[in-house]
Formats: C-alpha cells, structure tokens, sequence
C-alpha cells in the first residue's frame, strides 16, 4: 500500500502463497485474532480500541452541536476522519493528510454512512439550525495491516458505544454523560481481501500489502447488503473474483460483526 | 426526502430523461484538441464536459520520487469552479485526492511504464462542468490523452457506472438519479483481457442485485470503448 | 514571463524583430485570430470561452447569496480568480497560487471592478445583510501567450452571458436560470503590448513572453477611458512608448469589444 | 467567576477529589506496547492516558538537518481530536509546537546523542485522553519510549507539577484544579544530579511560594522516577 | 457615496490636507538605521513609515533558484498587523504577493545583477505605518536599503504616484484621496535616463488626464530623488 | 537559541566568562542600554518602540469587537502574536511561524495574561455576545539577543499606551481616537537569564544566544510575584541556580518597571 520492497521479498510471499501458504501461518480466508474494547474513553462520548494481530486503532465519537447542511436541514451530520499517526509506523510521515489517509477516511465514512447505521433524523433539534454533529475520529496507533477492516470496525464499535451528553440551556455539559444512547440501528463492517500474484488472501498483513498486486475492500450491514466497496493498487481483479468476493465477504462479515 | 427528490425514478420504463434502463447518455468524444500538452482529450458525456492532458515521459520533480525500474504515473483530477451547482473553492479537496488516486490505480495496468525509467507520465483530469459520473468520464478522458500523447498501453480503458434508483438496476446515472438514487458502481475495465481496474460503491445492494449492476457496468465499458476506439479512428485514421 | 531559454533563441526573435518580422509573421500590431465563445457552460450563471491563437481560457461566473463588505453595506461584492492549471502547459505547477497566478487574477480584477461594468449597487438585496455576490473564475486551458488580454475577455464576456437563477424563499435554485441578466453596462477590455530589445509588439506570443524584457497591460473601457494599467518583466519603457502605447491601447481595444 | 467554577478546592484538608495536597494521582506505566515502533510506553496518569512511540536512531529526512557530530532528537506532542472536552480539529496547533519544543529540550540532557552522528531520533507522543498535566505525562512517556528503543540516557527523565489552589500548594493538578486554580508548575529533572531540565510556569505566586512549590515538584518527580524504574523492571527484569 | 467620503477633496486649490495639487507630501528618509541587515532604511512620507532590509550577495537557498549568470533579486512586502486601519492578519495576502513582484520589478533593472553569479540579493520591506502608497515608500526605502548595503547599481529608483480625485490631478495621493478617488498612478523611475521600472493604474482617466497625471508622477519621482541622494550624502558625506 | 557557532567561539566566550567578562564588557547581571518609545504609530489604538542594545522589537495595540469565549462570556479577548521578520536578521526565514516564533508569542502573551494586567471584565459590551478584543502583534525589526524582554516591554508599553476609538452605532470609527485608556492595572515584565557552561548572565545577546546551554525567562508583577517562566535551552539548571535566578528577576525587574 504504501511502499516497495524487494522483488526477492515478493516472490518468497507468492511461492508461499502458491503453496498454500501465508507469511503468518494462516488460511488464506483467515482473520488474524480481534479484539474490540469499547468505552476506553472517558472524555469522547463514544470509544473503541479494535485490535486485529498486531494492527491498533483507537476509534472516538465527539458529539457537538451545529448548523446541518442546508440540503438536509433536519438530518443530523457526521464526519469520519482518520489519522496515519507517525507513532503507528515508520512509514507514517507527519504532515497534512496524504491520499493514503484520505481514501482510509473516506472508505470508511462510506460504509457507515451508505449502511444508515446512524438514524441522523433522528439527531435534529431545530429544523434547518441545530442538529447533533457526531465527529468519528480514527487514530492509527500500531501499524501492521488492513486499516480498512480495523478501522470501521473501531468505527461502528465507537458509535453504538456512545452516549449523549446533558444539555442545559442548549450548552453541552460534555462532563456529565446521560444515559441515552446514539440511535445506532446497524452493525456494518467492511472486509478486505489481497490479490497476490494469483492468489487471493483475507485480512492482509503489512508485509503482504507491500507486496499486492490488487485490494478489495467490501462494506456490508446486518442483512447481508452491500453498502460499500473500494479497489485499489496497480493490478486489476477478473470479474469472476469480484462477484465470488463479494460473496465471500458477506460470510466473513458474520464473524465481525460478532465482536460488536 | 430531501429537497428536490422525484417521487418517481421510472415511468413506463422509461427515466426521467426518457432512456431506458440500460442506455448510455450522449457520449462525444475528441482527441488532440490542445496544442501544448503532449495528448489531450475533451469528453462530453451527458452533462459532464471534461478536459484531460498528458504530458510526458519528462523529468521528474521532486526528483526522489523517480524510480530506476519504471515510469511514475500521475493523476491529477480537479473540478472548476464553475463546474458545479455551489462555487468550489479552488484547490483540492478530500474527494478530489480520493478520485486522483483511484484514476491513477485504474490506468496504470495497461501502461507500459517500465519502458521509461526514471521519468513521470503526467496526465490532468479537468472537469469543466459536472453532471454525475464526473470519475467515469475523467477516465474516458485520461486514456485518450494518454493514447494522443503516444505512451504505449496494453490497450484503453474505459469506464462507466450502473447504480439503483427506484429499486431498479439502471446504466449510467444521471444527476438526479445519483442525488436521490440507492446506489452507485463505477467500474473501469481491459476490455477483452477480464481484468477489473476500478470498482468502487456506495449505496446498497441486495443479494443479486450488486451482480446485475456489476454486469451492466461492465457492458455500459464494453460500449465506451467503441466510441473511444472510433474517436481514434477520426483522428489518426484507421486499419 | 515564466522562464529562462537560451540566448540564442532571445537573439533569433530579436533579429528577426528588427528586420519587421515575427515569430508567426504577424504586424507587429495585430492580434493573432481570436474567438470568443460565450454560453458554454450550464452550471455556470455565465461563462464564455475564448481563444486567441492557441491560447484558451475559459471564465465561468457563479453568483451566490451572501454579505456585503462593512465599509460598502449597500453594494454586491465581486471577486476575480484565476487559475494557472498545469494541464494548460508544462510551465504551470500544482500548488497554492503564485505571484504570477495572483498578478493574472489581480490585473483582470482591476479593469472588471475599475471600469464598473457591473452595477453593484443593483445586486443589493437587503443593505448591510445580503447582496449578490459574483465569483469570476478563470481557467487556463492552453497557454500560448496573452493570458492578460485572453481572460479579461473572457471575463466580460462571461459577465454579460450572465443570468440570475430563479430565488425562493431566500434559497437559490440554480437549476432555473431566469431571464434576467446581470446588470453589466460596459464592456471593458484589456490589450497586452511586449517590448523586446527596441521593438514593440501587441499580443506576444509565448516564444515573445519567454524573451520580452518589458510587458504593458493597459485597460479601458468603451469610451476610451483607462481604467487599468499594469507593467511587466524586468526591463523598462520610456515616457514616450508609455504614451504611445495607451493611444494604441484605445484603437486596439475597439477590435476586441465588437467581439463580446 | 467562570463557569464550573468550585467554592472550594480543598475541604477538611482534602482536596476535592479526596486527594491529601502532596499526593500523587494514580500512575499507572506500561512499557513496549506497540510492535512497530523501536521503543514504546503506555502511561496512565489520573484521567490522562498517554502513548509514546520512539523510532531511531535512524535516516535523517529531509537530509540537511542531519549533524555530523550527533544524533538530531525530535519529539512530536499531538492530541487526539477526541482526547479533550471540545473536539480538537487535527494537526498541530500552537500549543502543541511550544509542548513539543520544550519536551525536546526537557530529554535532550539525558540522551547520548553524539553516539549517532547524522542520524534522526524521533519521539511521537499521543493523547489519547486529556486531564491536566499532559505535559509532564508526555515527558514521562517519552522517556521511557526511548529506554525502550535502547537510546543510551544518562538517565531517566521524571516530570510532575505543582501548583496553587485555593491559596494552598498542591501537588500534580487535576483538571479542575488546573482550569480553575491560580498557578502551575511543571517541571522536569535528572534525578540524583540535581538538574532541572524542564521548568515552566503560570499563574501567580508570590514571595515564597514559588519556592514551596518548586520544591514539591521535585519531590513529586522522585516519586514518578520510583514508578518508571518499577516498569523497566517488570519489564525487563532488574537487578 | 461611500461611508466616509468627503463632499469635495480640492477648496480654494487646496487639498484637504492643505496641500496644492502638484505638492507631495513630507517625505523623511534615513539611511542605515538597522544593525543586523548588510543595508536598511527607514522612509516616513506622509504618514507612512517603511522600513527596509537588504540582505546580499548571499547563498541561496533553495539551491536550484541561483543562476549561473547573476544573481538573482528577491523583494518581500509586507504589512505589519496594526499599520492599518482594520488589524491585518499575518502573513502574505495576494496584495502582498503583487506588489512584491512589481516592487522586484521596479528595481531589477538598475541592480547589476551580473556581478555577483549564483547568489541571491534579498529586500525585505516591512510597512509599519500605511496611509496611501505605501508600494512607492517601499521602493524608495528598498532602493535606499540596496545603496546602504553596497549593491551596485546604475541609479536609485524613486517612485511617486499621482492621481485623479474631485475631477482634478494631483500628485502623492492621501489617505481619503486614495480611498474615495477616482485614479492612482504609482510610477517608478531610472532617473536622467528616461526609463520607466514601474506603473500600475487603476481607476478612470479619459483622454489626456492620463498624460498629464503621468508627466506629474514622473516629477514627483524626480523631486523624490533630490531627497534620496540628500539621505545618502548625509550619511555617507558626498561630493 | 537558532543555530550552532563554532566550537571556537564558544569556547571563546565560555573562557571569557570564567574570568568575570562578557562580549560587550557587561557585568553579569547587566542590561544593555533599554529605550522605550511608546506611542509610535497613529494607525494603532496602542503602540510602542523597545530597543534593547542592538535588538529593536516594535508593538502594536489593534481593537476591535468581537465574540467572547463561550466558557468567559463576560471577559474580553486578547491575543498575542510576534513575527520573527526575516527583515531583522538573516537568521529569520519566510513562511509560517516555526516553534521559536511560536515560543516568544506564548511566553510574552502568559506574562500578559496571568498577571491580569487587562481587566477583561471591563471589556464586555454585551455579555455573551460582544466584546472587546485586544490583539498584541509585535515585529522584529533587529535581531541581537533576548526578544522575551523585549517584546514583553514593548508588549506592556503599548497596552498602557492604548486608547479606545470612537464608536459609533456599533462600528469602530479607528480615525478618531477617544481619551478613554485601556484598563491595564499592571506593569508585568519578564527578565532573561542565560546560562553559558558554569556562567549565568543576564539580558544575553546574541553571539551570547547562540551557545548557550540554558535559558530562563521570569515573568513578575508590580507586587514582584512571580506570573510567567519558562526554561529553553538543551542543559540544564541546578535548583539552587533556579531560586536564585527567580530573586534576581524580581530585581531587576523593577529597573524594566520605571521605563514604562
């Protein structure tokens, strides 16, 4: 995703793979072990520290009031942005976002936003003038693969997580939580597979990703629909692989959606 | 329902701007139409009116980027700020990168970059006015410059959209039907090769219904190619 | 006006203006064949397209709500910008705007504002809260010299191509174009003279502009006035070529406006 | 008075949370955290909760700030847009540059940069969630990041505050404390050789109690500095 | 009429600050008044105060902007936050940016930038105090600055800028004349040699009011290079 | 503070200072000659002129009506900005503000601030709605050593130099001045001590600056309390060396105090 590395490194991961074999011992339809804690946030209204392998992401929901847009004036906003933390990884460079980050933050919007996951009418206070404006914030804090998968998930865990905060002479007093709830009505995840040389891998891990050819990241939501989909890298999918992906997809989904 | 949403999408099978469910909107294209980039193309493609230059092989700058195995491609999509309904700030913005980044992803499989080492391909996306589908077209566009300015490819690529609007599976959304439609799939394809070079989605497809659309996209590239390869044909003359 | 080429290229056009002639075999006061093509966008409020040789630039006109300055609480607001696209030539970068882009911008703005073509008291709607504002917007699209002249024509061109959209309820539809036009009453014009070793030339060409050591844009409206005027490059003019050329600056410009 | 302002900081001797006034909040140090980083600590401190990442030595980039006599040492203090009340808009803002600056120079004493000639060490510290006294967390943080990573310190470097509520010196502000209380006083040092190496301060103290609370500082840090060898322990054993 | 505009600007044949139409205002001019730069000066005229700083021949940096056959001359104009009315945020705006190209412009063609190949000259002009054309004080006070500094030059370049306000053509407009009348003409000038460096207009000037407000400006120039040689000589003593 | 010299020259100095000199023959604890010019500009509410030896700092009082905070709806703003112009040194470079220029805003605005020199609570206009912004913009002009004391001068010279513009139906008329002053109830200043190998002097300039191995800045009140500080440098200071440096500050701050 991100970088070259050698043709040797390359061809070690594709005779593996020819062979049945991934870098880390898995089935080629394999996730690495997840773990999703939510509520690790004391001062965001929502939280989720998602683990897949050795990959973190800390996701955390900020609610605020403010104007909707004027095309939608009694829908609530939300805004998803992500951060490629220098801390997570060498290959991670301070500075405004790169293309890199912004597809991740904009995959993920995608999903949760196309799956209506958040019921945003019913985040409305004053037609056209005040509505609930939920801020999903991704942090990138160790670095080794699939941030797509990890960070949506991280994402969908955050927001059914969160919690309003009291409102008294329309002032937010963020220190004092209520107990109601954001209406969250789904639980979609996105899936992403690597297409290396010839073969095709759930879940990639880093040292994969430096070397795909072709990704795939797929979006669905609880009833198996798809909500989202982004290819990316130099290579190209057939057909076939798509539509046999996309399937593939819906079961995987199942497990994710599991940890939420 | 948002402001401005039709109640209805289709009307005794036909859409609102009266095609049927798998028709193209108007496509013209033509090659070679400025004098100083190296290839050009202009595109109208329903309301959609695109510009694209490619200039190179040239030098690269900032010079780290060079790579001593190949060619890089760059992609550059940016929109006027007269090409839509609201002023764009000039500049780009969030959506802008994303699309410039897919574009690059969806040409590069056919472009003979490791003939030019150490050099950049350069090709500029400029969308003049926008109707839906603006990414599609952009794409049309950019492997007709590429093609004009003689960088050597495995072949075009074209690229089309098919999306859900009124709960029916339609080619090439219109602006309407993409503000108020269910979903969207622009797919970039190597025609005769089955190679996939772009896919993205948003919306919702049921079970069966993403298949469909995907096939339709795929017919909606299969029928740009013939007009890419006829505008060719107009300018360079033909076997 | 961008770049350095070599001496011997300076010294071929320079010759070949002291023995009369020009690059493309031009009088040395006339315009290369222009075409002005207004209406080419709907998105646009106005636009307009024009060409003089191989230079092109098009100019769309958008008009939005919004407030007017402080200082002039009963007059609409105009803004001029122009953007060098480095799809119009391998001397233009990606990047912030610079002082060439700026000077462009600034130069059209000048004559547009200083003629006072538009009637900015007429986009008044409520004094002090809301006027019309009109964004002017520039795009390069092939560069072969005389960007001055090419897109202040282009600009007035697109002004009086201008229609109001249809307003409701305070809202701007902007897919119902009205009938009525953008109150423009002038048709101000811009004409670009270079000066190389002695010689004077109207609209350099782009060989000219990378050679020129003087540039002069001089602006004036349909009676004859100067309403702008701005000089160029790193070499000077004398009084009298000064004077000289402002007079021819007025005959020249008659040309240009029976074209908008 | 401002909104949320307390009556009274401190109540029979206690201060609001049931803290004595020369009492630590909770410290709570983990160390090697993070699998891609060189060195990395996880410090939970009160309510804040602090990552430190430290990469090096390595490749400077962009090259001409590299010395031939020694390492560079660069930190990084961010804060996560959810880590505060009011969401933080992303990237630095001035605040963070000065923290970022001073953080440097408070580790810089310790750290054997001329063992590294024209290379970069680079110290990433993130807040993950904000609760007065980030600073000193982050300085805490880092240092044991680069204890982790193997850089060669003369030592560790603790930080704590002190500070001025309700008229009374209290050690390590709480956040209430902090927003409404009438001084601050971060400091930072070598321990065993009395060296300060970060001091800052706002607010107001008079005549001897900027003494007093410069005082309780240091002791504040010794206390920390007990707490960051007991992580290295754990973690790599200990004689 | 805009808020603020007076009724008249010309009464009896005096402007409203009391001057006759052809009068400049008082113009004050120091040489070498900046310890650290290799050249500076100070200009008050009217009530703008200006300084400049020459930095030159130096290196420069970035490396790939020396030219192998000169130097190359670099102008920074800039306003200070409070020298005008409403407080100026910091850094360039594109008023900056223009008149820092004309301002580079204006002076290039006296500087023998021949001499010194590869390096860069650099002249900062900082507007303290703004009340009408301040870009012709920052050329007077850079063109004093590059004398001060030891550049070589054929000749100081003095500017002046005449105007049209009530219907009339004045020289050196003030604040109110330059806010609500009706043309500015700033124009720069190679002393004894007939040549123009510099002239921008903008407003409304029908036939002949051009001339005539041209040939003022140009003894405006003339009467601001008495006092720029004066300056030199009283700081350098002169034959 | 912003580049390395020669070890020479720091060994230079370091010895110079063992045997009780400095480079400009100062005592240890001396400042170099100081003026003070309040009231240079005409344009701003407030203004002043500090040099302290070769080191000239310019400061400007802007006024204008604004929002208060949320959290302090009844207290005015102020904002503290210094520009490290490259003007005043060839040390200076172009662009956005980098982490020194940021520093000397933050230390000089703290000093300001904490001492509560400006009662903010007498510039409400209308509680949570306006209220007077007091913006302190101070310019380098010549860069020869401590800018903290001299833009903190200039800083509190020209807030007790500034005056209220008329006002008039809710807009500022800036062209006339009124008789009424700032409230400024105070006369904070900062003093800077630097600390060269075992050595620590007072007021360094900057041959003094650029091998220094620490730095204090001490900012006190009229009452002589301590309000601001701050530690720069990459050495450090002994406490002792601290307590000491805190009680001189207080004293020597009285000598800034009488200059303004």
């Amino acid at each position: 995703m991100f970088d070259i590395v050698a043709d040797i490194k390359k061809d070690f991961i594709v005779n593996l793979l020819r062979s049945k074999k991934r870098v880390d011992n898995r089935a080629f339809d394999e996730y690495r072990p997840i773990v999703v804690e939510p509520g690790v946030s004391e001062k965001a209204e929502g939280s989720s520290l998602v683990k897949i392998g050795n990959t973190q992401v800390m996701v955390g929901v900020k609610l605020a009031i403010g104007e909707p847009f004027s095309d939608m004036p009694d829908l609530g906003v939300m805004m998803t942005n992500a951060e490629l933390n220098p801390l997570a990884s060498p290959r991670f460079e301070k500075g405004p976002p790169d293309e890199d980050t912004i597809e991740l933050s904009r995959v993920v919007d995608r999903v949760i936003r196309e799956s209506k996951c958040i019921e945003l009418e019913k985040l409305c206070i004053t037609e056209g003038e005040e509505v609930w404006i939920v801020f999903i914030d991704a942090h990138i804090l160790d670095y080794d693969g699939n941030l797509f998968d990890a960070t949506a998930l991280g994402a969908i865990s955050a927001l059914r997580n969160t919690r309003f905060p009291k409102v008294e002479d329309g002032r937010i007093i963020y220190s004092e939580k209520t107990d109601k709830k954001l209406p969250v009505v789904d639980r979609p995840v996105e899936t992403t597979f690597a297409k290396i040389g010839k073969d095709i891998v759930l879940d990639p891990v880093l040292d994969e990703e430096l070397v795909l050819d072709a990704r795939i990241t797929i979006g669905t939501n609880e009833k198996g629909d798809i909500c989202a989909m982004q290819k990316g890298g130099d290579g190209t999918f057939t057909q076939e692989e798509i539509i046999d992906l996309v399937n593939k997809s819906r079961e995987k989904s199942e497990e994710l959606r599991k940890l939420v | 329902m948002k402001i401005g949403e039709p109640e209805k999408f289709i009307i005794d099978g036909k859409r609102l701007d009266g095609r049927k469910p798998g028709e193209l909107r108007k496509v013209k294209i033509e090659v070679g139409v400025l004098k100083k980039a190296d290839g050009s193309a202009y595109v109208e493609w329903g309301g959609n009116k695109v510009l694209a230059a490619c200039y190179g092989p040239r030098e690269v700058h900032p010079k780290h980027l060079a790579r001593a195995d190949r060619a890089i491609l760059r992609c550059t999509y940016s929109m006027a700020p007269f090409s839509v309904t609201d002023r764009k700030r000039p500049g780009p913005d969030r959506r802008s990168i994303e699309i410039s980044k897919v574009t690059r992803q969806a040409l590069e499989p056919v472009v003979f970059t490791n003939l030019f080492p150490r050099t950049a391909i350069d090709v500029f996306i400029e969308i003049l006015q926008a109707q839906a589908g603006t990414r599609c077209t952009g794409i049309v566009a950019a492997s007709m410059a590429l093609a004009d300015a003689g960088i050597p490819m495995r072949n075009l690529v074209p690229a089309c959209a098919a999306g859900k609007v009124g709960g029916e599976i339609v080619l090439d959304l219109s602006d309407v039907e993409d503000n108020f439609g269910e979903a969207d799939l622009p797919v970039a394809i190597v025609p005769q090769k089955d190679e996939v070079t772009l896919i993205q989605m948003d919306g919702n497809f049921e079970k069966g219904e993403f298949e469909k659309a995907f096939k339709l996209a795929v017919e909606g590239c299969m029928k740009i190619y013939e007009i890419q390869k006829e505008a060719l044909k107009k300018r360079y003359g033909g076997a």
